[in-house]
């Protein structure tokens, strides 16, 4: 029974759920079930270790696979939690929500196991296209129209260029598998090369990374919070499976070398400066995202074992604390004033939980030790000097320490500052409180026994 | 030059002038045909692979293709309107609030 | 309970602590109680592992080590040595006192403070007492977060500045720490096959010298900006002038000791050859920092930062003794550790007290104040006669060892031409008398004179206050006029680290 | 036999304890003066007792040193350092002196200080200095020394500023502290040469190896010249004596004691203790003698025209000193010690007699505002006269001897006697002879130049004060007759003397005899008649009297040369130039840095969904193209 037969059936109750009247109150708990079932059936199945072929060169299934789906999907938990915070009036996406996600989440699932260039980018597509759809959900402002546009077009193009690449790989190695991929790198085509560059684009721009990004923090902004919370986590770390599934097996090195570097080290600059004056939260966190798709990319420097270790410890801690972050935000009537920086200021004095969360995030995000977010960074950057590439290793470093300043600014203002905006409570904050509780246990095990969590890719 | 290379550049030209057209227009509508434009250059060397090949896979990826892009331009078009309904213009320099 | 399960305990309680504060927050007192006893509890049982503490056993003592992340050879690994065992103790003898000098210094967020307060014993415990190098990163580290709390909660008004500058000064020195600390392991994996992280497997290393030079420039940087060293030392001033007294006494009397520990441990026996390489120039800074700091200190206005200065300028002293290689100088350095965290947590409190008073920290403000609240007087004097290391004092112990050992290790070298050890430790020793210059100067208008109070006549101190003082003036004169018993329990450590540094360790000349 | 020679030194210390505790603030004043006054004086007292009866055991032992260990400090490697005591013949004298005359000055004090506030406190500070003092003479150890030696610095600096209040007392407590440090420095590097030739600070140890010509690994003038750098700090020679006239600002008591009998002569005993290095250090002693000479003759002249009485003492002391330098330098170290002892009766008796006369004038100082006292407080007259023509050097009192001693062997001592040292000394002598003449006249002869209530109220200081001073002044007649140079010949030799000058013995006696009755005569002569007399000396005297009162402008000298600069530096290059510019400056430019590009990146944020796809596109094509060239 593999977890995608579960969010399908769930798929199909939902829509059901959401037709007939009297039903329409059951969506979030049945989604909530469904995920929960999935991600469990996943961990399950893992652990069984179970690996098998249902379609032969398209779809494998392995414990490592299952894990990672596994993971994902108990990272949407928190985003469908939080959700109720925007997402529970009636008519206003109670059950649209959870339905779009549960879609979004099928095509997820379905990329860890991916093994030919259909599946994944139908599973890509299946992704993205409800997000779209998320963006303008209960349509509050019209910021979120244009965010969405800018996000449709440029990865409408990215899906062009993924495709484009797609083809010309086919076209000199003749096979849609996954596989093909590693064979058009090692070929000094230029016609391979082309494909397996603009590829390697299109999964830049997709997640945001420079100069590429400049969608990220438009759409982020525009979108609501648990959308964002979904966009910056989920479909990166979707993105980011897929990523590893094509450099599955490959040496980087040479003149990809270079490019797998440079444009992430930019990145990695360029996000955290950019961050420092943000005043807008969702903003600033999607910068500091655009950051972190570079040291993610970092993790592909040199030869491919252990880099989907590192790629997922990475990603399961990194959304745990964005999602940390965004599930004790305070909430607010207005979605605007929400994300606003001064309504953090003095938050420690008016929720000291929530403040506490939030800061815990920062700090790892930021990659202070302890938290488990200097963890996953010492393991991509051990991987990056194993390769034998210390000056990126020391660049990127040097990179992420610019990064530090505006996380602790978030911290000064909610501990620092005096109070300035009146308290705000609203429903879902309880469970938006269990959503950050669920991530801050999920951060705790990353912090206390790393060991333990990356035996189990 | 063979016919098959043939077609591969009327690919390349068709993705091209379709990646073009998203930079220079400004209208909405004609943004969205230009990616479609992208897609059929993709789907016209998808094909001419898989005939140059005799393999199924390249054929097959182009449906999926299709339906992808028909997904998108159908949820396109509602968030145009709704932009439109709010900048009565379909001109999208006009939609650039979010910003800095 | 055996010794390394008391170690264990030791390195935990705060934290355990800290976490029954959360059931007493609402009341202040409470906290403050529990957090005493704790912090008491935890110097028990240094004592007790102190006087367990054998000298004469080289390696580590009541360790203990179990893999934590085993596959990149990480390892939970703690443990006592002659390096450590002075500041563990150190440590652990101050946290009560800051707690109780402190007392009144804080009113708002009492429980959140003191769960700082505690977080950060825990770090400093920790980063003292870890063999592994990755343990060690991660306490090093650690340490930033609740004391940048504490200076930015319960700071002055310029806090915000004085965080921000620390963690970034801070942070950045330990980020290339960081890719050094990655590049060791990695090399030693090459090498030997094996990765691990514990210091006894990274003391084998031997490395090209080019990469030896890399490799500390890394580490001296994020330590000497911990000691600090001048140029990377105008953080200081701005971080105690900024905490509230608790935070200047914890900074001063442990914090600060990091750097130089870190040099101990880590930094000079890890890569002894580029450590000898560049001996003049660390050398150099070290006496630069003694005199720069001491001129500093000379024309500062605010009191609290002519003992930052001073601070700068003492442990220029532990650093030319560790540089000295002689074993004179390296116990002197390690005696002038425990010293300075005595008088500056002394001078710290005493400063504190005067400002929980007077509410400014203008030396122009006050005046007589030996006059006006004697025992104060009497305790100020003590203290400032210990900073500018008069005998009997343990400053003198630390000074006059470090000074000894630095010019008996130079006399010989000028011999065969190399001047700038002598000339560096001469001027070391001209040192004192600028130390004298600086804390009577700073005595001088403070206590002396006619009396001058900012608004309205002092109270004098508290029995809570006497108390704490007393025991720190105590301990002072222990160290000063016995310091044999200390001395015991370090003498193989520095005889170890000595002959760590002096040996060369190159690849080429391998077994 | 051990614990006696600990006890004489701890005893004060137990005192300072006491009183430190309960007879001040600190222990909220348990103890009233009484108590007090009674702790203080036993505690000497019983160090005195000890003292003798340890010097006893010496003697009936045939004067082997007694070497008393308590502890152990430090052992480095297999070097120790040891707490030990040890006494010998030149401890024993100076143990004697410091403990006597200590006792007595406890005893005067009591009567001197008793209206101060400050009572108990100032007889604690006393006991501690006493304590210092006699580690530093009973030390085994150059370092057990030099604990006492910093221990006697801190004394003096606490009892200067004793009244803190005004802030000038508190300014030249500091000063004392630190011209002390300077030299301290310098004592540092020799006991660090020593330690690195000997492995060992035991300093019969290192003064046999010298004797013994095993201590070719280190030069024995360098050693001697870092220590005769400490010795100038704290024995107030030419460069470091500028701290001493300030330290007047004392009360009258810890002038006698601290800065005339005990401590001021540290430097002297420190280099008679280390005799056996400096024998073999001849440039090092030549530098002794010729500072002393100079420090001995500026320190006359300045003190000519001194109005303070105190002050006058002061120079006087320093000039005295030089004296002892002098003789240190050619090799007479047991002469020196001689003057020590000599010097410690009758200048503390003139300092004590000077403490009375203040006392008895309601605090005044200035010697133009007195004048007749000999008839309101005559005990204290007598006994001022009797250590003037001690000091003076009036045949059969005290400073007679040693005084002739020393100048005969700056005459002829084959260890760098020379002429003109010789010279030098006795026109010394005869300003000194000249000065106190001037001290004792203006004060007790001639008409009164008070004003009238004080007059009134002038009288004779208590039993406590006058019984200390008759002691003395005893002391200061019969003190000469004691053969210190002799006794002390076993362990310190006397040096030889050139054959072809011995017989000038007899002529330079009778020279000086001449100088010392001449000085005073001149005095008299000129301060008896009207006082336009010395007026029109000043008037033809001029420049010269402007320089003198002036005292050579040495602390301006200092001021301008070394205090200000150094302030300067730091302030402005340090600090403003160092930390605030160069440092901070960077750092924060840095930070500034940061925030603006980050604006720029912002601006790059304009957010035309079309000026993204360009930078897509850009992004691609540039990839592209780089990817193909190194395809």
């Amino acid at each position: 029974m593999l977890p995608e037969h579960l969010l399908l059936a769930g798929l199909v109750l939902l829509i059901v759920t959401s037709l007939v009247r009297g039903m329409r109150s059951l969506a979030f708990p049945l989604a909530l079930g469904v995920i929960a079932a999935a991600s469990g059936a996943a961990f399950w199945l893992a652990s069984a270790g179970l690996s098998a072929e249902p379609f032969p060169g398209h779809f494998v299934v392995s414990p490592t696979t299952l894990m990672v789906k596994g993971a994902l999907l108990a990272l949407a938990l928190p985003v469908l939690l939080m959700s109720r915070s925007d997402f529970s009036r009636e008519g206003l996406g109670d059950t649209e929500f959870p339905t779009l996600l549960v879609a979004s989440l099928y095509g997820l699932s379905l990329l860890p196991s991916a093994a030919s260039a259909l599946v994944l980018f139908l599973g890509l597509e299946m992704m993205s296209i409800p997000v779209y759809a998320l963006i303008v959900l209960a349509f509050r402002r019209p910021q979120s129209a244009e965010s969405a546009l800018k996000y449709l077009v440029l990865s409408g193009a990215a899906s062009a260029t993924l495709l484009m690449g797609i083809s010309l790989v086919y076209g000199t190695t003749g096979s849609m598998d996954l596989s093909a991929y590693r064979d058009a790198i090692l070929q000094a085509d230029l016609m391979a090369r082309t494909g397996v560059v603009l590829v390697l684009l299109a999964l830049f721009l997709k997640a945001a990374v420079v100069p590429f990004h400049a969608w990220a923090p438009d759409t982020y902004e525009g979108a609501s919070v648990p959308v964002t919370a979904y966009m910056a986590t989920l479909s990166k770390a979707a993105l980011l499976v897929v990523a590893v599934r094509f450099f599955d097996g490959v040496n980087v090195s040479g003149s990809m070398v270079d490019l797998l570097a440079v444009l992430p080290l930019v990145s990695i600059v360029w996000g955290n400066i950019a961050a420092i004056r943000q005043t807008n939260l969702r903003r600033m966190i999607a910068y500091s995202s655009i950051a972190h798709a570079g040291y993610l990319f970092y993790a592909f420097l040199g030869t491919s074992e252990g880099r989907l270790e590192a790629v997922t410890f990475y990603i399961i801690v990194y959304s745990a604390a964005n999602l940390l972050a965004f599930a004790v935000l305070p909430s607010h009537t207005d979605d605007v004033v929400r994300d606003r920086m001064e309504t953090l200021d003095g938050l420690f004095h008016r929720d000291p939980m929530a403040a506490s969360l939030i800061a815990v995030a920062m700090l790892s995000l930021a990659g202070l030790p302890p938290f488990p977010g200097f963890t996953a960074k010492f393991l991509i950057f051990k991987s990056v000097i194993a390769a034998g590439y210390s000056t990126y290793a020391v660049l990127g470093l040097v990179g992420s320490f610019l990064g530090l300043y505006f996380y602790l600014r978030v911290v000064q203002r909610m501990f620092m500052l005096p109070s300035t905006a009146a308290a705000t409570t609203s429903v879902g904050q309880g469970l938006g409180k269990a959503a950050g509780v669920l991530c801050l246990a999920a951060t705790a095990v990353l912090m206390i026994v790393p060991g333990w969590v990356l035996d189990r890719f | 030059m063979n016919e098959s290379q043939f077609l591969l550049a009327i690919a390349g030209g068709l993705f091209t002038i379709g990646l073009l057209g998203v930079v220079i227009r400004r209208n909405a509508l004609v943004m969205l045909m230009c990616m479609e434009l992208m897609l059929n250059g993709v789907n016209l060397s998808l094909v001419t692979f898989s005939q140059q090949r005799g393999d199924a896979a390249g054929a097959v990826m182009v449906f999926l293709t299709f339906v992808v892009a028909t997904a998108e331009v159908a949820l396109a078009i509602p968030i145009v309107l709704l932009l439109v309904k709010h900048a009565r213009s379909l001109d999208v320099d006009r939609y650039s609030e979010l910003k800095g | 309970m055996s010794d390394a399960m008391l170690l264990n305990v030791l390195l935990f309680l705060p934290l355990g602590a800290a976490a029954l504060l959360a059931f007493v927050r609402g009341n202040a007192n409470a906290v403050r109680i529990t957090t005493t006893a704790a912090m008491a509890v935890q110097f028990v049982i240094a004592m007790v592992l102190y006087s367990h503490f054998d000298g004469a056993v080289p390696g580590l003592q009541a360790a203990t080590s179990v893999p934590w992340i085993a596959e990149w050879g990480v390892s939970y690994a703690i443990g006592l040595d002659g390096v450590n065992i002075l500041l563990v103790l150190l440590t652990a003898f101050l946290g009560p006192l800051v707690i109780l000098g402190a007392w009144t210094a804080i009113e708002k967020d009492v429980a959140l403070f003191h769960v700082n307060v505690l977080l950060l014993q825990f770090a400093m415990m920790g980063a003292f007492l870890s063999q592994d190098l990755f343990l060690f990163y991660v306490f090093w580290e650690a340490m930033l977060i609740p004391m940048f709390l504490i200076i930015g909660i319960w700071g002055g008004a310029r806090r915000s500045y004085a965080t921000v500058k620390f963690v970034l000064y801070t942070a950045f020195g330990s980020i290339l720490m960081l890719a050094a600390v990655i590049y060791l392991v990695w090399s030693l994996q090459q090498a030997g096959g094996v990765a691990s992280f514990a210091f006894a497997d990274l003391l084998q290393a031997r490395l090209p010298l080019d990469v030896q030079i890399t490799l500390l420039a890394a580490f001296a940087l994020s330590f000497a900006i911990k000691v600090p060293m001048v140029p990377l030392h105008t953080w200081l001033p701005d971080a105690h002038v900024e905490a509230p007294t608790p935070g200047s006494v914890i900074l001063a009397g442990v914090l600060l000791k990091m750097g130089t520990y870190g040099f101990m441990k880590l930094g000079f026996p890890l890569f002894p050859d580029a450590t000898r390489l560049f001996t003049p120039v660390l050398m150099s800074l070290s006496v630069v920092s003694i005199v720069y700091g001491a001129c500093l200190a000379l024309v500062q206005q605010d009191i609290k930062k002519i003992i930052a200065y001073s601070s700068i300028s003492h442990l220029g002293y532990v650093m030319l003794g560790l540089l000295s290689l002689d074993l004179a100088g390296i116990q002197g350095a390690v005696i002038q550790m425990v010293s300075h965290g005595l008088v500056a947590a002394g001078l710290f409190l005493l400063v504190g007290m005067v400002y929980e008073r007077g509410h400014t920290r203008e030396l122009s403000a006050y005046g007589g104040l030996a006059r006006q609240i004697p025992v104060f007087g009497v305790f100020f004097i003590v203290f400032t006669l210990a900073s500018v290391g008069l005998p009997t004092t343990s400053g003198f112990t630390g000074e006059f060892l470090v000074l000894l050992g630095a010019f008996t290790a130079a006399w010989p070298q000028h011999l065969d031409g190399v001047h700038l050890p002598l000339i560096l430790s001469v001027t070391a020793v001209t040192g004192v008398v600028l130390g004298a210059l600086y804390m009577l100067r700073f005595a001088l208008t403070f206590v002396f004179g006619p009396e001058k109070a900012p608004h309205g006549p002092l109270t004098d101190l508290t029995l809570r206050e006497k108390t704490v003082l007393g025991i720190l003036t105590v301990s002072i004169f222990a160290l000063g006029l016995f310091p044999d018993s200390a001395l015991r329990k370090t003498e193989l450590a520095a005889k170890t680290y000595q002959q760590l540094v002096s040996t060369s360790r190159l690849p080429n000349d391998a077994k | 036999m051990n614990t006696p020679l600990a006890l004489i030194a701890l005893l004060p210390l137990l005192g300072f304890l006491l009183n430190g505790t309960f007879a001040t603030a600190l222990g909220g004043k348990r103890f009233n003066n009484t108590v007090a006054a009674v702790i203080a004086c036993a505690m000497p007292i019983a160090a005195f007792a000890l003292t003798i009866q340890a010097f006893l055991t010496l003697q009936s032992n045939g004067y082997t040193p007694i070497v008393a260990p308590l502890y152990r400090w430090a052992l480095i490697g297999e070097h120790t350092f040891d707490i030990t005591f040890y006494f010998d013949r030149l401890s024993a004298i100076m143990t004697l002196v410091v403990t006597g005359v200590g006792s007595v000055i406890h005893i005067y004090s009591t009567g001197y200080m008793h209206d101060d506030k400050s009572f108990g406190r100032f007889m604690a500070y006393l006991n501690l200095f006493l304590f210092f003092m006699l580690l530093l003479v009973l030390g085994r150890s150059m370092l057990v020394l030099f604990v006492g030696w910093e221990g006697v610095g801190l004394a003096s600096y606490l009892l200067i500023g004793f009244w803190f209040d005004d802030l000038a007392n508190a300014i030249a407590g500091r000063k004392a502290f630190i011209t002390n440090r300077i030299g301290d420095a310098g004592f540092l590097l020799g006991m660090f040469l020593l330690y690195r030739a000997f492995g060992t600070l035991d300093m019969d140890t290192i003064n046999s190896a010298f004797v013994g010509g095993q201590a070719a690994m280190v030069s024995a003038s360098l050693v001697g010249f870092f220590l005769f750098v400490g010795a100038t700090g704290k024995s107030a020679q030419i460069p470091l004596y500028v701290w001493l006239p300030d330290a007047m600002a004392g009360p009258t008591p810890v002038s006698a004691l601290i800065h005339a009998a005990t401590m001021v002569t540290a430097g002297v005993y420190l280099v008679a203790r280390m005799s056996g290095l400096y024998m073999q250090a001849p440039d090092a002693s030549q530098l002794m003698a010729v500072v002393g000479v100079l420090t001995a003759f500026m320190a006359a002249t300045i003190a000519l025209v001194q109005t303070d009485i105190k002050k006058v003492l002061a120079y006087s002391t320093v000039s005295q000193l030089g004296f002892m330098f002098v003789a240190l330098g050619v090799g007479a170290y047991g002469v020196a010690i001689f003057h020590v002892v000599t010097h410690a009766f009758f200048k503390a008796c003139l300092f004590l007699g000077a403490g009375s006369v203040i006392h008895a004038l309601g605090g005044e100082q200035d010697i133009r505002k007195m004048g007749g006292l000999r008839k309101h407080i005559p005990i204290t007259f007598w006994t001022f006269v009797i250590s003037t023509a001690a000091i003076a050097g009036i045949p059969g009192l005290a400073g007679f001897f040693s005084k002739d001693e020393i100048l005969w062997y700056a005459f002829a001592s084959e260890k760098g006697g020379a002429p003109w040292l010789w010279a030098v000394g006795a026109l010394t002598a005869f300003m000194t002879a000249f000065y106190m003449t001037r001290l004792l006249w203006l004060t007790f002869f001639g008409a009164s130049r008070m004003s009238h209530e004080v007059e009134h109220h002038v009288h004779e200081s208590p039993l406590s004060m006058t019984g200390v001073l008759g002691v003395l002044a005893v002391l200061s007649a019969v003190g000469g007759y004691i053969g210190i140079p002799h006794f002390l010949e076993p362990q310190i030799p006397l040096p030889p003397v050139v054959e072809s000058l011995e017989h000038y013995e007899h002529t330079l006696l009778y020279v000086s005899i001449a100088i010392a009755f001449a000085g005073v005569a001149l005095a008299v002569f000129m301060y008896s008649g009207p006082a336009s007399r010395p007026a029109g000396i000043a008037r033809a005297a001029g420049p010269v009297r402007v320089l003198l009162e002036g005292k050579y402008f040495v602390d301006e000298l200092y001021a301008a040369v070394i205090v200000r600069p150094l302030a300067w530096v730091s302030e402005h290059v340090f600090l403003k130039i160092g930390d605030k510019m160069l440092i901070d400056g960077t750092l924060n430019g840095l930070g500034a840095f940061a925030q603006r590009s980050a604006g720029w990146l912002g601006r790059a944020q304009t957010g035309s969904l079309q000026f993204y796809a360009l930078l897509v596109m850009v992004g691609m094509v540039g990839a592209l193209l780089w990817s193909w060239r190194h395809v």
